[in-house]
Formats: structure tokens, C-alpha cells, sequence
């Protein structure tokens, strides 16, 4: 269970700082209707990042970072922090275990749809073939994801087409943000140790196997999107480690010192 | 119209009357969108997951229905870019309630509490307005509202039963909003000039100081209930008129809001033009994109 | 003592948000030079905001933040917080006694030049009359800051004009950072009840005072810059309540919850 | 120059040693601007306003040491534009230790105390570098580096003293950067090909294996009176050599950093290149500025 708990995890927290990134759009969007979608795409990777922190909390993942966010004895009154709140605003951002594409900086509206395209090809390629594992709550939440994450993919792939051919600026944008997410795609391939057991166990999926599918995606969308596929290095590792062992880039302290700022002011408190 | 019948976008209408129509309604869309800032700017720091994704949903209803009143007024002949350039030189008007800061948390609820619920006293008689396009946007939006404003309630009531510092957060956010919001309801009616020709031709149903007056007696025992103070030393139960006294609005206060010397109003014009400017490459792309696609789907079968 | 100390926390806190807001251009300034001159400033401001800071905690006001810190018995070792940093980093936004023209985003560096022109223009005039202040404390305070600011304020208006008198562009964008700032400027010159009792009593300036100074400097210098004074209305006040009262605009959270995040990490520890 | 005598600017000098001594100087004053970043990450969020002094300062001194190389290099002929010009093209290198992250505030200790302390290291024998700019430089950048590094040691014993949470900290930031830090001494020698040249030269004076060798000896004992362990289990002192033995560098990710593919390359280069593009219209506006001026006091008095 402490390897299932931190897949829930390194599953959760990539929608969840993925979710978090987009959320900064919010306000921002080039269009309303933009501004609708990405609202949306982010309330969907929200609603993914909880039900997985919940399983985690579930399997214990919760009562390590409880201590550490001082949420325990506070809220004796039993209305405790809910296990997705003491996991989302009470973890350093050493522990979190998503991959670094998820936290990147989303840049300009083309470098968003790049990274979407991206991350929701992989994604979906990740949940499709979660629906057949053998634990039942992965496979549940695979099966309510997929469609979601098949919207995102059509979302993405349209405005990547647009904007790769649209204007000669768009299609200068587009393929420069393109450039800009594609040193983070080699590492989504890698399967940490934790995965490797759980593949073996029929549990977890083989990140080498969504390869495919995220490169079936970009052929099919790049080319006729007038797009480049870049040759750009992939950021190394840190001794070996990254994102999934929480080894993250300098951008993901920030974004959590923001988003848990208000909840660890008052780590009392229920909202 | 004054056999209260809807008029429909093909109806012959008076000049007047389309143009009133699409100043409101216009001022209506502007003031959901620039509504999204003051809420938006808690979306990345919301203290649960639960409260982030109320928010987020919220923020982007107020989208939505920025969208349904463009299409409405798209009806009357008025596009939504006209109007987006128009909001952002400062030659349209949005509720100026939105030109105050949201500090706290505490802020979201009593926006939802108090703004939302001062904006449905203003809106729910709009549901029979006497334009359809309109009426029938604004059913939609009331629904969503009243959902909003129950949230913003139930936040407070989670608040109110915190911690010491989550109950003054709460307090703090009432004093700041209350008054503000009784002026979301316009002048005076004595000061208000448009009132009468409105009400006439029916988009407007109430003066100011009626819906004003139904607001604060409905925010009253709901304050009570959550157990906030009303700043308003002078609020009290009137048993004559059967309706509640309150202080004299802070008119120089309202007046410099309007005029644009508000706390917010160049940060939320300035932010909105950012966003509408950031983003010309992309509608500008998108453009292009279908006009070439128009083309090739015109051209001849190979 | 009690109006000394939020005193106090009002210069210093000026000076604290305006460095803190000055230290994001590391790294990003347009020339090795301005790298180092900004970052100058900066230290000089912190260097300020920290004497009075301590002032102020002296005085009592750290009392009150220690413990909504949680940083009082933690470190029963005695090593405790300074004061200083109990006020810089367990204070709420809402206590912070800032006027808001210190904590606004400093945009491009035009606009931080208009900025830095009329902050340091303001603070020179405030301590160059505080070096007479009735508390001896704050007179040696504002002796030392005096030759700070007035370099602040050289190295300001030296850059409005080159910028102002420069290329077509860098004139726009001189003007538009003026423009930018303006509204926050009236504030600068209003006097909080506390401000206008320390008045009477000998040991505060008053502000009202300090605007014969900072138009006399913009007098000098806007129009060889070839620049036009703003005319935008002032941003307004809250129900008459404003910066010195804690009621500041949104940019004020979101800095600080950066600047705080990790003290708030570890609210036991000291570094 | 056997002689230990001092070239100066004005001195004949061959040309390789010219173009060898421009590219060592540029790539010194890179490291010197690029390591402002990892650094620069932590100002916003230092824990403490004395730490917060420290750091911005510390950063600072980085600028100014990279003002006084680059004017080093202007005695050689080359100015300051066309390098930052070959950094952002990745023309020119720096030093790789800076394309790993800061991932905690220990890092800016350990940086301090292992990256400075190797950099000391390899710049102190360029004080007596046989050209008299930059060993003059050099005398100043070894001062100002070696007052760094004492204080990044003082920081990682304030935190050893403190929590377990920051005693952990430290620990972790040792294990990602002990490696990178024995990496800052370049290829093993039989791997570098221009050390004999450049030691002929006197611009460098000790090959890469005694200087890590050093590092090494000089910094076990550090380590043990900090209380932390370095990530070797090879590390071990060799009674015959008189020196330790420690395990192997691994070459690969040595090699893959130099060629663009480290954690941080991408990031760090793209940062330079915004601040330098996104400044250009300031520079420009400076010269401008500067050549109406001079034109103005070449007029003749009217």
C-alpha cells in the first residue's frame, strides 16, 4: 500500500499543479469562450487531483505530512482537515511527486496549448489503460477521466492547428512554445521504481508504453499544423532524480508558496 | 409593450429604446466580467480544494453569462468586440461595485452574500423584461446567482463557526462591502434621471430605493443569523413603516467610485485591456485560420 | 509608545514592501550596472525597514504577531525570532501600515524609475525633516537614511530623464510609467491619526508637508525629461480607510505570501 | 612570461594566449552573471531579513565581479555586448555547477561553502594569472568569494543547530550538490586537452586533479564538523597518499550538463536572454540619450 499511495500521489499531483498552472489563466484567457474552457480544464484536473489525494490520505499517505503541517490535535473537535488539504497545503514541495512538465511556467497561449497537447495526450493515453487495473479505485477514476482528458486532447490539438497555421505571428508563437515545453516531455516516459513494481502487479501503468500514443498524437496534429517536431536535449536529472522523487525545477516552490499560503497561515482552521 | 407582451430581436422597437436596452444590458456583461477579477485574484490561493473549485466554477460562470449578454445585445446589432473596446476606454460603465479590493478570504463569501444577493433583488425583476432575448438570459443567470449567493453564505457560516482570526476576517469583510453594496441599487431615486423612461418601457420594474430597501430587509436577520454586525449604527427595525431605517450613504464616496477615482478602477480597466490586447494575436490567429479553411473548403474537387 | 510603535511599523514597512519589491528585478535588469545599483537600493531600504522594525518590536508591537506566529514557545531555547522578522514575516497583510504606493507592481523599468523618483523624492523629504524628530532614536534613523535616499533619488531622476529624452519609445513608455504610478501618489500626503498625534508631540513629520518636496524634484526634472505631470484621478480609499490602516490594494498578498512562505514553513525554527 | 612577469594590455602577446585568456576571462564572467540565478531564486522567499541582506548582497558582489571580468576582457579588445551575445547563443560556456536547481534554502548555504569553496580553489592560483588585469581582479573576486563562502558555511552550521526539518535540509542539498561541486574541476586530466597549454601559459597553474584533490582534503573535515555526511561511500583517507580516495565522477552526467543538457540550461540561458532583449530599449534610450547630449555641448554657445 505505501507504493499504491504514492502512485495516488504522483497521479494527484500532477493534475493538481497542472490544474493550479491553468488556474492562472483565470481573468487572463484571450477570448470568454477560452477563458470557459480552461476554467473548465482545470475544474476537471482539479476534480482528478482530489479524488486521488483522497485515496492516498486513505492509504496513509495523509498522517506523515499531518504532523508536519501541525493539522492534527488542533482540530480535535473532529472536523480534522479533510486528507486532500493537509496532502495539497501541508506538503513541502519536496514531496510532491509530480512530473516537471506539470509544473512548468504555461508562458503565452500557445506555449499553454503545446503543453496541453502534450500533457493531455500522455495523460489520456495513462488513464485509458488505468481502466483495466486491478485496483478497482484507479480503475474507477481512470474510467471517469478518460472523456475529460479527450476533450482536453481535441481542445488542445484545435488550437494548435489554429494558431501553427493561422498568422505568420501565430505560427512563429506556436512553434517557439512548442520548443519551450519539449526539454520536459523525455522525463513523462520514465518509470520510477514505485511504477515499475506496480506494473508488475497489473496495478499501475508503463509510462515507456504512452510513447506511442503521444507521439500518434503529435504526428497527427504537427504536420498538418505546418509545426516542427523540435530536437531540443531534455533537461537532465539530478543525480538520477526528478519530479516523481521530488526533484522539481526552481518554478515549483513558487507556485505552491502561493497556493498554500492562506491555508498554512491558519493551520487551525477549516474552510 | 405596456400590455407587458416580449418584444423579440426582429420586433420593430424604438431607437430609444434599443439603445437603452443595449447600454444595460452591455453595463450588465461588463460588470460579469470585470466581476471575475476581484474573485479571480483568490482563485491560486483558495485554503481548500473544495473552496478552489467553488471559486473556479464561479468565476467561470460569470464568463458564461458575460457570453449569454454580448449574444443578447448581438441581437439588438451590437458586437461584442464594440463593446469590449468600448468597456476599456472607459466610454461604457460596469457595476462599481468590482472597483473594490477583495483582502481576504472572508471577502469571497460576503461577495457572494451580499453582492450577489444585491445583484438578484436588481435582476430577478429583469427576468420580465420586456425584451426576450434578455428576459430569457437573465432566468439563466438569476438561477446561477441565487446558487452563487448560497455558497457565499455557507462559506460565512463556515467561517463564522472558525477560529477567532476566521470570525474577525469575517467582520472585517462586512464592514468593508456593506456599504458599497447599497450603493450597487444607483442613486437616490430623487437623483436618478433614466428611472422613469425605463420603467415606462418596462426594462426597468423598480426604483433604486425600493429594491434597496427589500435588500437591506432581507440582509438584516440573515447578518443575524451568522452573527455579524451591520456598520450602520443607525440600522433599526422601523415598526410603522414595517421596514428597516438605515444611515445615510457615503454619496461623495459613490460618486468618485463612478467618476473612476475608485480604489480598483484603473487596475480593473487596465487588467481587462491587458488581457483583450494580450490576446489579439490569438483571436487574430484563429481568423485566419478559418478564413483559409472557408477558402480550401470553397475550392473545387480535385 | 503605543503610536511611536505603529509608527514605526509605517516607515519601516514602506521601506520593507518597496525593497522587497526593488529585489525582483534581480537578475532581470537591463545592464550590469543597474543590476548593481537596484540591488543597493534595495539593501538600503532593508537596511532601514530592519532598524525600524526592531524599533517598533521594542516598543511592543512584535508581542501581538508572536503569537499568531506560533513562534513563541517553540523556541523556548532562547533563541527566539527577532523581533524583526516576527514583524516582516508572521504579520498578516491586513497589519502591514504600508501606504500602497510601496507595494505596486513595479511594471517595467520605466515605471520603476517613476516609481523610485517619487518614492525616494517623498522618504528623502520625510526623514530629512525626521532628523529633527523629538525620539532620538528616529532621528538617528532618518540621519543615516538621508545620503541613501538622496542617491535613490539622483539615481532616479537620472534615468527619467535619459529615458524621458531618450529614444521615441523609451518617451512613451517614461510617460505611460508615470501614468501608471500617479494614482497612488495622493496617498503619500495624507496624514493617519497616528502620524498627525506624533505630529503635535514633536516626533513624526507630517505628510502633508512633504508635497511641496516631491513637486519641487518632479518641477526640476519632468519637464527637461520632456515629460507632461499626470493628470489621473487618485486611487480611492475604502471607507475612508487606506494603506496606514491595512487596507491596501491586491498586489499587497500575493508578495507577501512569497516573502513569508518559508519562514511560515518552519515557524519554530531560526536561521 | 617563464619569467613570472606580468603581461599588460598594451604588452605584445601571442595571439593563442590572446584568444585563449578572452575565452577563459568571458566564460569566468558568464559563471559569475548565470550563477546570479540560482542565488536570485531564493531573495523573495529568505527566511530571515538578515539572511535576505546576505543573499541580495551576495548577488551583488556576483554583478560586480562580472563588471570587473568583462572589463578585463575590454582590455583585450573584446566588449561586453559581443559576449553576453555569445552566452545567450550558447556560444560561449559557463560554469555547469549553475545548470542544477535551488531547490531549498539550505542549497544557498551549500553553495556557499562547496561551489564558492571549489571556485576558490580554482581562482586563487589566477591571482598570480601572468595577465595583470585579471590577476588584479582575481585578487579582488578571491577576497569577496572567500568572505561567501564563510558565510554559506555559517548558515549551514545555524541550520545543523536548528530543527531536524532543517537539519534534513542540509543534508539533502549536500547529496545533490557534493557531485556537481567535484565536477567544477573539469575533466580528469588525461581528459583535458588544454591544461599543458594553459599552464605554459600561466593562466592556469595546477592541473584539474590536484585542485579537486584538494577541494576534496580540504573539505572532508568541514563536512564531519557540520555534522554532515558527503554522499561518497568510497570517501576515505588513504594513509600512503596522504590524501583521500573518493569514488568515480560520473562522466556522463558531467558530459551531458556541459552540452546543454543539465537540469537548468535551457532555463538559466532563456532567463539571460529575456533580461538582456527585454532591457534593450533601455540601453538604447541611454545611448541615445547620451549622443543628444554630447551633441548639445559640442553646439557653440549661442
Amino acid at each position: 500500500t505505501e507504493d499504491l499511495a504514492a502512485y495516488c500521489l504522483m497521479l494527484a499531483d500532477d493534475a493538481l499543479v497542472g490544474s493550479q498552472r491553468l488556474s492562472e489563466w483565470a481573468t487572463h484567457a484571450p477570448e470568454l469562450e477560452e477563458e470557459v474552457a480552461l476554467a473548465n480544464i482545470a475544474l476537471d484536473l482539479l476534480g482528478q487531483a482530489r479524488v486521488l489525494l483522497a485515496r492516498a490520505g486513505h492509504l496513509g499517505a495523509a498522517e506523515r505530512f499531518r504532523v508536519a503541517g501541525r493539522a492534527s490535535e488542533a482540530t480535535g473537535d473532529g472536523r480534522a482537515h479533510d486528507d486532500e488539504d493537509v496532502l495539497a497545503y501541508f506538503r513541502d514541495d519536496r514531496f510532491f511527486r509530480n512530473v516537471t512538465l506539470a509544473e512548468i511556467d504555461l508562458g503565452d497561449f500557445a506555449q499553454t496549448m503545446a503543453w496541453m497537447l502534450v500533457f493531455s495526450s500522455w495523460r489520456l493515453g495513462l488513464m485509458t489503460r488505468l481502466r483495466g487495473s486491478a485496483d478497482p479505485v484507479l480503475a474507477a477514476v481512470a474510467t471517469k477521466a478518460v472523456p475529460e482528458l479527450a476533450y482536453q486532447r481535441e481542445y488542445a490539438a484545435g488550437w494548435v492547428l489554429r494558431l501553427g497555421d493561422g498568422t505568420e505571428l501565430s505560427h512563429v508563437r506556436m512553434q517557439a512554445g512548442l520548443d519551450a515545453v519539449w526539454p520536459f516531455v523525455e522525463e513523462i516516459f520514465g518509470a520510477h521504481a514505485v511504477e515499475t513494481r506496480l506494473v508488475e502487479a497489473g496495478v499501475a501503468v508503463d509510462p515507456a508504453a504512452l510513447r506511442a500514443d503521444v507521439d500518434a498524437d503529435l504526428e497527427q496534429v504537427l504536420p498538418v499544423a505546418t509545426l516542427t517536431r523540435p530536437e531540443r536535449p531534455a533537461v537532465g536529472l539530478v543525480g538520477g532524480r526528478g519530479g516523481r522523487d521530488g526533484v522539481h525545477t526552481e518554478a515549483l516552490g513558487p507556485v505552491l508558496a502561493v497556493m498554500q499560503s492562506l491555508a498554512r497561515a491558519h493551520p487551525e482552521a477549516t474552510w | 409593450m405596456a400590455a407587458e407582451g416580449r418584444i423579440e430581436p426582429r420586433d420593430w422597437m424604438p431607437e430609444g429604446y434599443r439603445k437603452t436596452l443595449v447600454r444595460q444590458i452591455a453595463q450588465h456583461a461588463h460588470s460579469e466580467i470585470i466581476g471575475m477579477q476581484p474573485e479571480g485574484n483568490w482563485i491560486l490561493r483558495a485554503p481548500s480544494l473544495r473552496r478552489k473549485a467553488i471559486l473556479l466554477a464561479k468565476v467561470q460562470d460569470e464568463a458564461g453569462h458575460g457570453l449569454y449578454l454580448y449574444s443578447a445585445t448581438e441581437t439588438l446589432g451590437v458586437d461584442r468586440t464594440e463593446l469590449t473596446e468600448k468597456l476599456i476606454d472607459s466610454r461604457q460603465k460596469y457595476s462599481s461595485i468590482f472597483n473594490y479590493p477583495t483582502l481576504t478570504f472572508a471577502d469571497i463569501g460576503v461577495i457572494g452574500w451580499l453582492v450577489d444577493g444585491a445583484a438578484i433583488c436588481n435582476q430577478v425583476p429583469l427576468c420580465r423584461s420586456s425584451y426576450g432575448p434578455y428576459a430569457r438570459a437573465m432566468v439563466r443567470i438569476c438561477k446561477e446567482e441565487s446558487f452563487h449567493q448560497r455558497q457565499g453564505f455557507e462559506l460565512l457560516m463556515t467561517l463564522m463557526a472558525g477560529t477567532d482570526a476566521q470570525r474577525a476576517m469575517v467582520q472585517d469583510a462586512v464592514d468593508r462591502w456593506w456599504w458599497p453594496s447599497l450603493m450597487m441599487f444607483g442613486p437616490a431615486d430623487g437623483d436618478s434621471p433614466n428611472t422613469q423612461q425605463s420603467m415606462a418601457w418596462r426594462i426597468k420594474r423598480h426604483t433604486n430605493d425600493e429594491l434597496r430597501q427589500r435588500f437591506v430587509d432581507m440582509t438584516v436577520p440573515q447578518a443575524a443569523a451568522l452573527g455579524v454586525t451591520l456598520p450602520d449604527p443607525a440600522l433599526a427595525w422601523n415598526d410603522e413603516r414595517q421596514a428597516h431605517d438605515f444611515g445615510e450613504i457615503d454619496w461623495a464616496e459613490f460618486t468618485a467610485v463612478v467618476k473612476g477615482a475608485g480604489p480598483c478602477n484603473a487596475q480593473r480597466i487596465a487588467h481587462r485591456r491587458a488581457a483583450h490586447e494580450n490576446g489579439q494575436w490569438v483571436r487574430d490567429a484563429a481568423s485566419a485560420y478559418a478564413a483559409k479553411h472557408a477558402d480550401r473548403s470553397e475550392e473545387p474537387a480535385a
